[in-house]
């Protein structure tokens, strides 16, 4: 079927008319979507979607939005699992997990790093042996978003140390539900917990779960990491506010949204909150003050340099242009915005800026972005990594001279 | 919003194949020793060839009609291949003048020859108090007649007209205004400037007791100033934008090309990360000079926010690719014969026109505040 | 002069060994989740065993008798091992509060019992209003008494006598002078205060129409403050470079050990050059810090002109070396379990006690401004 | 004979007394300082010298300038070429060339770097080869000071390419009088040529100018650096104003001075004329600008400390005190504050930095700190390349895996 705008807008619209209840059950309700394909409409048909372009997607969102209608889970990394398994799991695989997927009713971590592979995540250590028809597991992860409460982990081990370190991974679905597995948290230097270190002590894996052939885990992981760029900032898609509509089914949504969204409050204080910069700067006066004004200047620019920056390379994409170097930079450019507003944060406080919790400025919420902005240019691949990539990638540089390059046993790890 | 248009990126792609016909390096080398400073045949040829003498002109005043942001990109091809012509200060900025300010008859009566390169006109803003600060302005026009000197004029010596900048009579704060000093007065002398940048032609100019012409209404708003300030360094920040692209890709390239220690340097963290730093940092830039330059087109009164960024931006990222174009090329960098000095020459005299980043900085939370109390 | 006598580095060795046995980072640790936050057996072994409860007092007040210099050297080695406790609000503030206004009769009260450990005492400098200029407090005295709340005290909750900084009465330019508040009034009541840096301790203290006693004479020069100010941030510039020196040895460590890509970090450029700046960084904050201790040593009259370069230099290196440690550190650097954050913690605690440094460099050209006038 | 500062004190004064004479000929006058040995007094004793222990150098020196005597030629890298002849010449060579170099006579340059071989000065391709009882040279120096009036080079060239890199260098002393050297000013974008092109085309080395053996050239190489590295700064050591004393044997002095220092009349405004930043500052009103003040007091602060860092490392090695690392960083403190300087001048200057010559301000010293300053992080080793050394020799951090190990005919070069 060759799907229209007009098509698709005219097909939700009657679908919600005719099914969309707030007063349903959160899960029945998630299950009918799934049936009827429209809770993913980009996949394909046997798998619970229409075959849409993803062009068009944007089209079923907003008329689920005008009516306030509930989607399939989304949050979380949920839906990297579930494009890892379309794209390299088989049926059987995608018949057992996709719909709790979709359902929420299973929840899913990502177990790629290691304290050992921080940069360099093909360099995993963590250890694959097939024994009769199980894959026994030894190691350990870290840096899990939602460990602590999830069902399944998409983990990344090694099976072969003979070979080149890229090419002796493999690609596992692990059930977190057996004594091989230990969850700690991880505190954090600003007093949360958002991550989890994950322990494999002989945690046992079926051969059945073992996704893509044995050696193929690196370009699995690729597809994943892909997802993950793509959906950056997606994480909080369902966070949205609903505040024109009411029903229970509501409630049963916030409920899942704010145990899975809870490592993430501190997220926009490790990006700066520019937005409170100059509020502040009014309140305490430090807008009359000349050497905090070049400050707080030089931050505003670059930070709206910098969202116009990701709007020229949407717009462009959305011409059709080849992508420029824009969209690779926006990583970078939040981590000197931070940077910079942390200082400016500093400048404006004076003092205050160590008060912490209730005895500090904005509730403590000063002291929390001077305490959390130091992530911002690590998580998620450092600064330093960013600036190989661009330079590389962007910039057409050499690569390094490499040193790990032969087979994986010999190579020089910590 | 926010990407160049088809048409756009074509009009780029001529000026660009334009500009690599008419005006390599070897060329420009040439007029740097010239005193005249630019080639009359390619800069004709930009009327002649391209029809962009008046890009953002209107087409009832013989320009092509077009946007300011046109205009921009236009000049950022300039800037990218350090074109010496007078483009900016008569197309630009004496035209620019003219369009803010100057009455129907006045633009009637200069815009057409300004656009066709017959007349190449330049408006005369420094004198000896305004160094740092372009406002401080303190010479003055006493019953239609000025007696100063000017000093830092673009292309002084080669313009017909001057455009000059000075206080409506003698009380310090009376309105800055806009003067027509017509060519061929006996009583104003012109004199070159020597300037680190030989390949933006400055100059100083000396009037006595010369009779001026008011440009525009002595009625009119007196914020024509601060709008002819920021719609130039709009046109600046654009230009410069294009002149820190050059160095960084000419940076890259002989990163690539260069062995040192048996590998190309650009395999080097140092060498790699100081170039990625820039590449943000001119993206940066670009993404302000470009949202400035959209702002004018569009008459989006945020206009003045718009351009202390894009020059701020502008200025700071020019300098920074200039001082790591020649840190990257290394003591080659840093002699005569190779040319990424004449880029970095560029954005020094780029940086203090029409102000540092310190007095754009400043002024960005005055028009911040102000945004935000209108 | 300028390099340490071989006495001033026995003095550095015994106390960072003294701090490496009783001071480790496990034991300050568990006194971050201690309500009194100190260990009051290694406070005390600094008297009993080191005898460096008054370094700089005069012997005939309990002290050693040395110099500013040799405080200062075991402030540094307690900001590398970053050592909880009260020794700079007591021994350092509060003793140079007596010392710099004091009577002779107060110096004799108050001196020997906080040279030997007997007392705690400590200055309180902030309250509402100065929250970035310390020297813009209003609070004063009026008869004798003070009611009003200071905040950001150190180890307010632990201090048995406190010294409020108030004006002399309730004109606002009346000269800020230093008051004692007596210990055990029912009137002053403390409270701890949250602070991202549990290594040291701040807290409030409120008093309600207490009684406070003058410190020094009514006709004392009223300079005073400016000199303890300055007094007090060369011993915090001192202490801070302690610490940033720490956190690049660790991170230097680090980097050696840590293997990514089959070669360990410190091998990478972006790690070895980073390190190399900081190590610049540092090392010219501590020559601006020991130059200021040693002016103060030897009544330098340009000795506010140190001050100023010494604090401001410790600020920026401090800071850059927290940060750049966490970053080198990567994830394991922003967790708990990692020491490098007590460290960052601490930087920026310093960071912003007594001024940052844009506070510092406008300070700076006014007094060399000064010093040039006289 | 054991020195000690009154035996040394007392002979030089007895000596000065009976023969320093301001109206002697120059040349007559170092004739005898060389035979007495009063004009290098550490050498050793058959080489014009007293064999005198370093320390007491000031001493002499001391005595001199009581009495305005003039020494033997010292400036520009003379002494670099006698250094190296005293460690690792042979008698004749010693003897040829000591004296006329003290005389001043005879001048030298350094011909150690090459265009392809910049910060890699191992990886010099200037060919030497064997003919008969000649090295014929072929290749191209640059960065050459003072190459347009010097008598002879010290000269870094490649006799073996089978081996690796440092292993196939020799050293030579060339003479500048012959047809197969050519000498090119080298134009600086400040408009100063303050060094030189010097090509060899069959220029011919008689084997008894080589120094040391062949595949000894690095190791040579880096006695010259070294003494580079230790005379820094002293290169301007004899520019001393001498107002006191009159005689003509000053002008011959001065004359001789000028044509050496001409090519360094910019280094200053190479470092960033510090000293210039306040008086303009009042001049101009700058000092009245919160931003200007902000940026003029980081430089301050940056320029004393580096000042008193350097102060520290002198007065530590006075007092024998083990080298901290305050010693190496001088290079990069220099760099850094230059850099802050023009920073500085540009902003209290406005539109005026951009004035050159008898139109710029200061009659054109502003213009020309900006157009040099840029030289300051490159000249005698990148600022990257005194990263690489710091973070190497001084923390102790790792090398980068090296790519130029191999025979040097295999390994990558320009």
């Amino acid at each position: 079927m060759e799907w229209t705008e007009t098509l698709v807008r005219n097909e939700v619209r009657s679908f919600l008319e005719t099914n969309w209840d707030a007063y349903k059950d959160l899960l029945e309700w998630r299950n009918k979507l799934i049936d009827a394909g429209w809770g993913m409409p980009s996949w394909p048909e046997r798998w619970y979607g229409r075959n849409m372009p993803q062009s068009l997607q944007s089209v079923v969102a907003e008329e689920f939005a005008r009516v306030g209608a509930v989607s399939v889970a989304r949050t979380g990394i949920r839906l990297l699992a579930a494009e890892t398994l379309l794209a390299h799991g088989n049926d059987a695989q995608r018949e057992r997990y996709l719909r709790k997927i979709l359902t929420g009713e299973e929840t899913w971590c990502q177990l790629f790093s290691e304290p050992g592979s921080g940069s360099d995540l093909a360099g995993s250590t963590t250890r694959a042996e097939l024994v009769g028809d199980d894959w026994i597991i030894n190691g350990q992860k870290v840096w899990t978003t939602s460990a602590h409460h999830a069902d399944f982990g998409l983990l990344l081990a090694r099976h072969d140390w003979d070979v080149p370190k890229h090419q002796g991974l493999s690609y596992f679905i692990l059930n977190f539900h057996q004594e091989g597995v230990e969850v700690h948290p991880l505190k954090q230097m600003n007093g949360h917990a958002s991550f989890n270190q994950v322990f494999f002590n002989n945690a046992k894996i079926p051969r059945s779960d073992q996704i893509g052939a044995s050696g193929d885990g690196w370009q699995i992981a690729m597809t994943t990491l892909m997802h993950e760029r793509r959906n950056a900032g997606n994480i909080f898609v369902e966070a949205r506010r609903r505040g024109d509509f009411n029903g229970p089914i509501y409630e049963q949504e916030a409920e899942e949204n704010k145990i899975l969204l809870e490592p993430y409050t501190w997220y926009p204080q490790r990006a700066g909150r520019v937005d409170l910069v100059l509020p502040r700067a009014k309140a305490t006066g430090a807008i009359n003050n000349p050497a905090a004004r070049q400050e707080i200047a030089k931050l505003m620019i670059m930070s709206r340099c910098a969202e116009w920056t990701a709007l020229r390379a949407r717009a462009a994409q959305q011409q059709g242009q080849p992508q420029g170097p824009e969209g690779s930079l926006g990583k970078l450019a939040g981590s000197n915005i931070a940077r910079q507003a942390a200082k400016v944060h500093t400048l404006i406080s004076g003092v205050d800026a160590i008060a912490s919790g209730e005895d500090g400025p904005e509730s403590g919420i000063i002291a929390e972005i001077l305490l959390s902005v130091p992530a911002i240019s690590i998580a998620g691949g450092t600064d330093e990594i960013q600036r190989n990539i661009i330079s590389e990638r962007v910039l057409g540089m050499q690569k390094e001279p490499r040193m790990d390059t032969g087979p994986f046993k010999d190579v020089r790890k910590n | 919003m926010f990407a160049f248009t088809d048409e756009q990126l074509q009009l780029r792609e001529s000026v660009r194949r334009y500009l690599t016909d008419h005006a390599s390096v070897r060329r420009m080398r040439e007029l740097m020793d010239d005193p005249i400073g630019f080639d009359r045949q390619s800069y004709q040829g930009l009327f002649d060839e391209l029809g962009i003498g008046g890009v953002h002109i209107p087409e009832e005043y013989g320009g092509a009609g077009l946007s300011y942001v046109e205009l921009c990109i236009v000049l950022e091809e300039m800037g990218r291949a350090l074109y010496p012509s007078p483009y900016l200060s008569s197309n630009v900025f004496a035209a620019n003048a003219l369009l803010l300010i100057g009455t129907a008859e006045q633009k009637a009566e200069w815009l057409p020859s300004i656009s066709s390169g017959e007349h190449l006109a330049t408006v005369a803003l420094y004198e000896e108090s305004n160094r740092s600060n372009v406002a401080d302005i303190k010479q003055c026009v006493t019953d239609q007649s000025f007696t100063g000197t000017k000093t830092f004029v673009l292309d002084a010596t080669v313009a017909d007209v001057f455009i000059i900048v000075a206080r409506d009579g003698p009380d310090p704060i009376s309105p800055l205004r806009f003067w027509l000093a017509r060519p061929g007065d006996a009583n104003v002398h012109c004199a070159p400037m020597q300037s680190i940048d030989t390949t933006r032609r400055i100059g100083t100019i000396s009037l006595e007791n010369v009779q001026v012409e008011r440009l525009g209404e002595a009625t009119s708003d007196t914020n024509g100033f601060d709008r002819f300030i920021d719609f130039a360094s709009v046109a600046l920040a654009n230009e410069m934008v294009g002149g820190a692209q050059w160095l960084l890709e000419s940076s890259v390239e002989y990163a690539n090309n260069r062995v040192q220690f048996g590998r190309p340097i650009s395999s080097m963290q140092a060498i790699k990360h100081k170039c990625a730093d820039l590449l943000l940092e001119i993206e940066l830039a670009k993404s302000g000079a470009y949202r400035a330059a959209q702002a004018i087109a569009a008459s989006d009164s945020a206009y003045p926010i718009h351009a202390s960024i894009a020059k701020s931006a502008a200025n700071d990222a020019y300098m920074q690719a200039a001082a790591d174009a020649i840190q990257i090329h290394g003591g080659i960098g840093f002699t005569w014969d190779n040319d990424t000095h004449l880029w970095f020459k560029r954005a020094k005299s780029s940086q203090v026109l029409l102000g540092t980043s310190e007095i754009h900085r400043e002024q960005l939370l005055d028009r911040l505040d102000l945004l935000e109390a209108n």
